[in-house]
């Protein structure tokens, strides 16, 4: 979660770092009450400027995803469940739109990309 | 500051500075070698005499070796890379001029207690002919003098870009080529020696270089 | 300056025989002090001359035509297209030997001098002139100097017998040069002999002795001490053989202790040793008179009938003997070398070029920005 | 103290081919500004400028508050330097070369340069004139990392250094800045490697300063559209329209680069009755090579 960024994506880098954290939360992978990498650590890890991670810790901490706790870092915050819950299904729809968008660029129509996904995945979306 | 300046040029000069050590050590006791009895005859004094007067040229060619060396060390890196380290330094530029000049001069102390020393034994070593004395002392002042004004020549050359150099040098062609002419259009005015005759002879630069280099003498 | 253009039958088998310099000069009774009796003897050498060039030529049957080039006493045969350059060597030979000697000091000589250069070498010469030969020929003044040289040695050769046994052979008679007198300074300041000392320390009589201007029947013991004269038989008196012979009684009287025997042994022996300061010395002595009396000096030496060699040069000099070695004293003395210890001048010199230096290394254009 | 570098009308001609003109550079403290440049674009005279190696014949220029040449030798102390060409004395070794230059830096910290080397792997016994390219730009980068500057000027700092020394070395540096809050001036004409982490960017061509951004601005405001049905002739767009070219030939429709877009912009085409097709997100070194191309020829 804490690998490479995507520095030509339009996605901001911030919000590349911050949306990565937020599904590790939302999947459990972070535990409530862990500690984040230091700035310094995952600004110097993922060559980019520490104020886009702070950026990206600030989105969090307004988010209620992360505490920031003056001088000694930043710590994963107990989400309820429902959140976590919105938060996947948030991030689920946000590919699924970029999934079409780029669909339409290519001249599919929706229908064509629920069929491809129905028969991507067999039975199971029934 | 000073002791990492000093530690660079020690490394770039060690070899001036220790084979000028022992030379400048050597030359006074090789000069008195078999020098002669107390009661000499004047055929043997004269004979001493002119064997001090042979050894005497090695004594500024020595200095000035020694400063060319150690002169020209401080910034041979400097011109290899093109690119003056100490100007991206934090220090003024006079200061480190004076620090890496000190640095050498220090250096330099070496070669020249060396001398002084070998000068001090060779003389207690030696039988002068009565009428004659040993001038060790002289002789090492003469020294060290020689050294610091052929270290400070070199410095101030090598201090310079190549376009000084280069200036130093055409200055020195056109010296020639006038002088050359002067011979083709017939003229007897000889400018080289004329210059040289300036330069060293008070109060030019190498003046003392010319001087008497005896460690024994009248 | 006059050149008589003599016409001869030509004869090309002989072009080596180029410039033919004929230096010549006459030891006849020399007492010409007046113009006229001088002019007079000059003519009748200029006959004798041109007897000898008559029978040179018709001898070798030179049939080229030859230039006589006469400055004073001096008269040169030169073969044409070398008269000019040989007419420069006259004049400046002849400038140099006036100066040097007085006019009239060439009448000394006391023969014929043929100068020739290299490439005549099928000359032969008549058997009763000196000849001298140029090897080179390159500038006109160095020609000259030469010749000038040669002659004067030619003229110390035609001195009696004292004065060469005295000096025996002078390099030049031109005055005093400061490299000369230094070396005699050295030597001055460095004899380890109590008369040399005596000397130096302004005993004029010491100085006389020293250079060996007097006489005397005993003259080791004139110039050195008993103790001297002992550590000089010591250190090299006689042979292996002598010694082992004890064919020596002086030497072993002299080794023994006897001090009569060692100046005996010593006025016996007298290769052994010579007057305190050396040969080079006294040529500064001789130098210093002749300079001092000026033109004619080395006429009135050669002509002076005082018994000592400090009375001969004396008279050449014209002054007083005592004042003349004072004079010889103080110009050896001011000739003093150079001092080893530097001077102030010297040593701040140098330091203000240091400084100078260190100034400009601090000002280079590297260290300003470009 | 608002800018770490600050120049002002600054001017310097090196020879009749190139000169520097009018440079007005603003690099705010504690940001870190991508200097970009082609090749030969006045990158290194520029950074030569400010840090005094060569006298600029007109204007002013400030580092750290201070004026340049006059207050040099205040400026160095608080600048690290990393040039592009290594003027390091050959003959010593990294352990030498390293203690001779803490000499000069008060505030050295010998702990970091400690643990930098080890970071760096270089053998302290190792000479300078030895090393790799790539062992030469780590020891310049831990020099300058270790006097503790203030500011950190870069010259092409990873030019022609393998992609794992350059991570390295950007990471080094990053971490001085999160840890120490240093302004950082960095010169590339390697494009992408600044994208990730600077947060201003200045570019130069022919020795002039073309545009200075905020690297945000810079990213959002250059956009490749695909038009259909374009107007001939475009003349009162909200936008500014850098370059119009056919497209690819299998999507219809032309191609328009342009500069200081926003999203409500679309309106334009259908107004002008062209359709917008498409939005495309330029990253840092095509709306680099876009802007060049329309500085060096306006008109195209």
């Amino acid at each position: 979660m804490f690998s490479e960024v995507d520095p030509r994506s339009p996605t901001p880098l911030y919000d590349q770092i911050a949306s990565r954290i937020r599904i590790a939360i939302a999947a459990g992978d972070l535990v409530p009450g862990r500690s984040l990498p230091s700035v310094r650590h995952l600004a110097s890890r993922l060559r980019v400027n520490p104020a886009t991670v702070v950026q990206a810790y600030r989105a969090l901490a307004a988010d209620g995803f992360v505490e920031m706790r003056q001088g000694s870092g930043t710590f994963v915050c107990e989400v309820g469940t429902g959140r976590k819950e919105s938060e996947r299904s948030a991030q689920a729809r946000q590919l699924v739109r970029g999934l079409l968008s780029e669909a339409a660029r290519r001249g599919l129509s929706a229908g064509d990309v629920a069929a491809a996904f129905r028969a991507e995945l067999g039975s199971e979306v029934e | 500051m000073f002791r990492e300046i000093l530690r660079t040029q020690w490394k770039w000069s060690t070899i001036g500075v220790v084979v000028g050590a022992v030379v400048a050590f050597a030359l006074p006791l090789m000069t008195v070698q078999g020098a002669g009895t107390a009661d000499a005859r004047w055929i043997e004094v004269r004979q001493l005499l002119d064997d001090q007067r042979s050894w005497a040229q090695w004594y500024p060619l020595l200095a000035l070796a020694v400063g060319l060396l150690v002169g020209t060390s401080a910034w041979t890196n400097d011109h290899r890379v093109r690119h003056v380290y100490a100007l991206t330094l934090p220090l003024p530029r006079w200061r480190f001029v004076l620090l890496r000049y000190g640095a050498g001069l220090v250096l330099l102390v070496a070669p020249m207690l060396a001398l002084a020393v070998g000068a001090g034994v060779a003389a207690s070593a030696a039988t002068v002919p009565s009428g004659l004395h040993a001038y060790p002392v002289a002789l090492s002042i003469r020294f060290a003098l020689a050294v610091v004004v052929a270290y400070s020549i070199f410095f101030a050359i090598s201090s310079g870009t190549t376009r000084t150099a280069g200036y130093v040098l055409s200055v020195v062609g056109a010296v020639v080529v006038v002088q050359l002419l002067f011979r083709v259009s017939g003229g007897s005015t000889n400018l080289l020696t004329a210059i040289f005759d300036r330069m060293v002879t008070w109060p030019g630069p190498f003046e003392i270089f010319s001087g008497r280099w005896m460690l024994i003498d009248v | 300056m006059c050149s008589v253009r003599v016409a001869s039958r030509m004869n090309a088998r002989l072009p080596a025989v180029g410039a033919l310099i004929l230096v010549c000069a006459t030891a006849s009774g020399l007492h010409a002090q007046d113009a006229a009796q001088y002019r007079d003897k000059v003519d009748r050498l200029a006959a004798r001359l041109e007897a000898v060039r008559a029978q040179v030529l018709a001898k070798d049957s030179i049939g080229s035509p030859v230039d006589t080039v006469r400055r004073g006493p001096l008269r040169l045969l030169v073969r044409p297209e070398r008269q000019a350059f040989l007419a420069e060597v006259a004049d400046i030979t002849w400038d140099t030997l006036a100066t040097m000697l007085g006019a009239d000091t060439l009448l000394i000589l006391g023969s014929h001098v043929f100068v020739h250069v290299a490439d005549d070498s099928r000359l032969r010469l008549p058997p009763d002139v000196g000849q001298y030969r140029i090897w080179r020929l390159g500038e006109p003044r160095d020609v000259a100097a030469d010749l000038a040289r040669f002659i004067v040695h030619t003229i110390w050769e035609g001195l009696d017998a004292t004065l060469r046994s005295w000096l025996s052979n002078p390099a030049g008679l031109d005055s005093l040069s400061n490299t000369q007198a230094e070396a005699v300074y050295v030597d001055l300041v460095t004899a380890p002999w109590e008369l040399v000392k005596a000397c130096r320390a302004g005993d004029l009589e010491a100085c006389a002795r020293s250079l060996d201007l007097e006489v005397a029947d005993d003259t080791v013991s004139l110039w050195y001490t008993a103790e001297e004269q002992r550590r000089r038989v010591e250190k090299g008196g006689g042979t292996w053989w002598d010694i082992y012979n004890r064919k020596l009684p002086d030497y072993i009287g002299c080794t023994g202790g006897d001090d009569a025997a060692c100046s005996v042994y010593l006025n016996q022996h007298r290769w052994m040793i010579g007057a305190p300061l050396s040969a080079s010395a006294r040529e500064s002595f001789l130098r210093v008179a002749l300079e001092v009396g000026g033109e004619g000096a080395l006429g009135r030496l050669a002509r002076s009938e005082a018994p000592a060699t400090g009375g001969r040069l004396s008279a050449a000099a014209g002054v007083p003997r005592d004042s003349l070695i004072a004079l010889w004293r103080d110009r050896i003395l001011a000739a003093a070398p150079a001092q080893v210890i530097i001077t102030g001048a010297t040593g701040w010199t140098a330091l203000a070029w240091v400084l100078v230096l260190a100034f400009l290394a601090l000002r280079s254009t590297r260290w300003r920005n470009p | 103290m608002s800018n770490a570098i600050e120049t002002r009308a600054v001017q310097r001609r090196m020879n009749k081919a190139f000169e520097i003109r009018d440079l007005a550079l603003n690099v705010p403290s504690g940001s870190i500004y991508g200097f970009l440049g082609p090749n030969g674009s006045g990158k290194t005279t520029t950074i030569r400028l400010l840090l005094g190696l060569l006298r600029s014949s007109q204007g002013s220029i400030a580092l750290l508050g201070r004026s340049v040449p006059a207050d040099m030798p205040h400026i160095l102390a608080r600048t690290g330097f990393v040039p592009e060409r290594p003027h390091l004395y050959a003959g010593l070794t990294i352990g030498e070369a390293v203690r001779y230059h803490s000499a000069f830096y008060s505030a050295w910290d010998a702990e970091r340069a400690e643990s930098l080397r080890r970071q760096f792997r270089l053998d302290p016994s190792q000479r300078v004139g030895r090393l790799s390219k790539g062992e030469t730009g780590k020891l310049l980068v831990l020099l300058a990392l270790a006097q503790n500057p203030d500011l950190l000027v870069l010259d092409e700092p990873t030019d022609g250094l393998d992609p794992v020394v350059r991570r390295d070395v950007l990471s080094a540096l990053l971490d001085y800045v999160s840890q120490c809050g240093a302004t950082v001036f960095i010169s590339s004409h390697l494009v992408h490697e600044l994208e990730r982490f600077c947060d201003w960017v200045g570019v130069m061509d022919d020795g002039r300063l073309v545009a200075e951004m905020p690297m945000g601005t810079f990213k959002n405001g250059i956009k490749r559209l695909r038009v259909l049905d374009g107007p001939a002739v475009v003349d009162d767009a909200p936008f500014t329209l850098l370059a119009r070219e056919p497209s690819d030939g299998v999507s219809a429709g032309e191609i328009w680069v342009v500069r200081d877009w926003q999203a409500s912009m679309s309106q334009y085409f259908e107004r002008v009755g062209a359709s917008l097709r498409e939005v495309v997100d330029l990253d840092l070194e095509e709306g680099f090579v876009e802007l060049l191309r329309t500085f060096r020829s306006p008109n195209a």
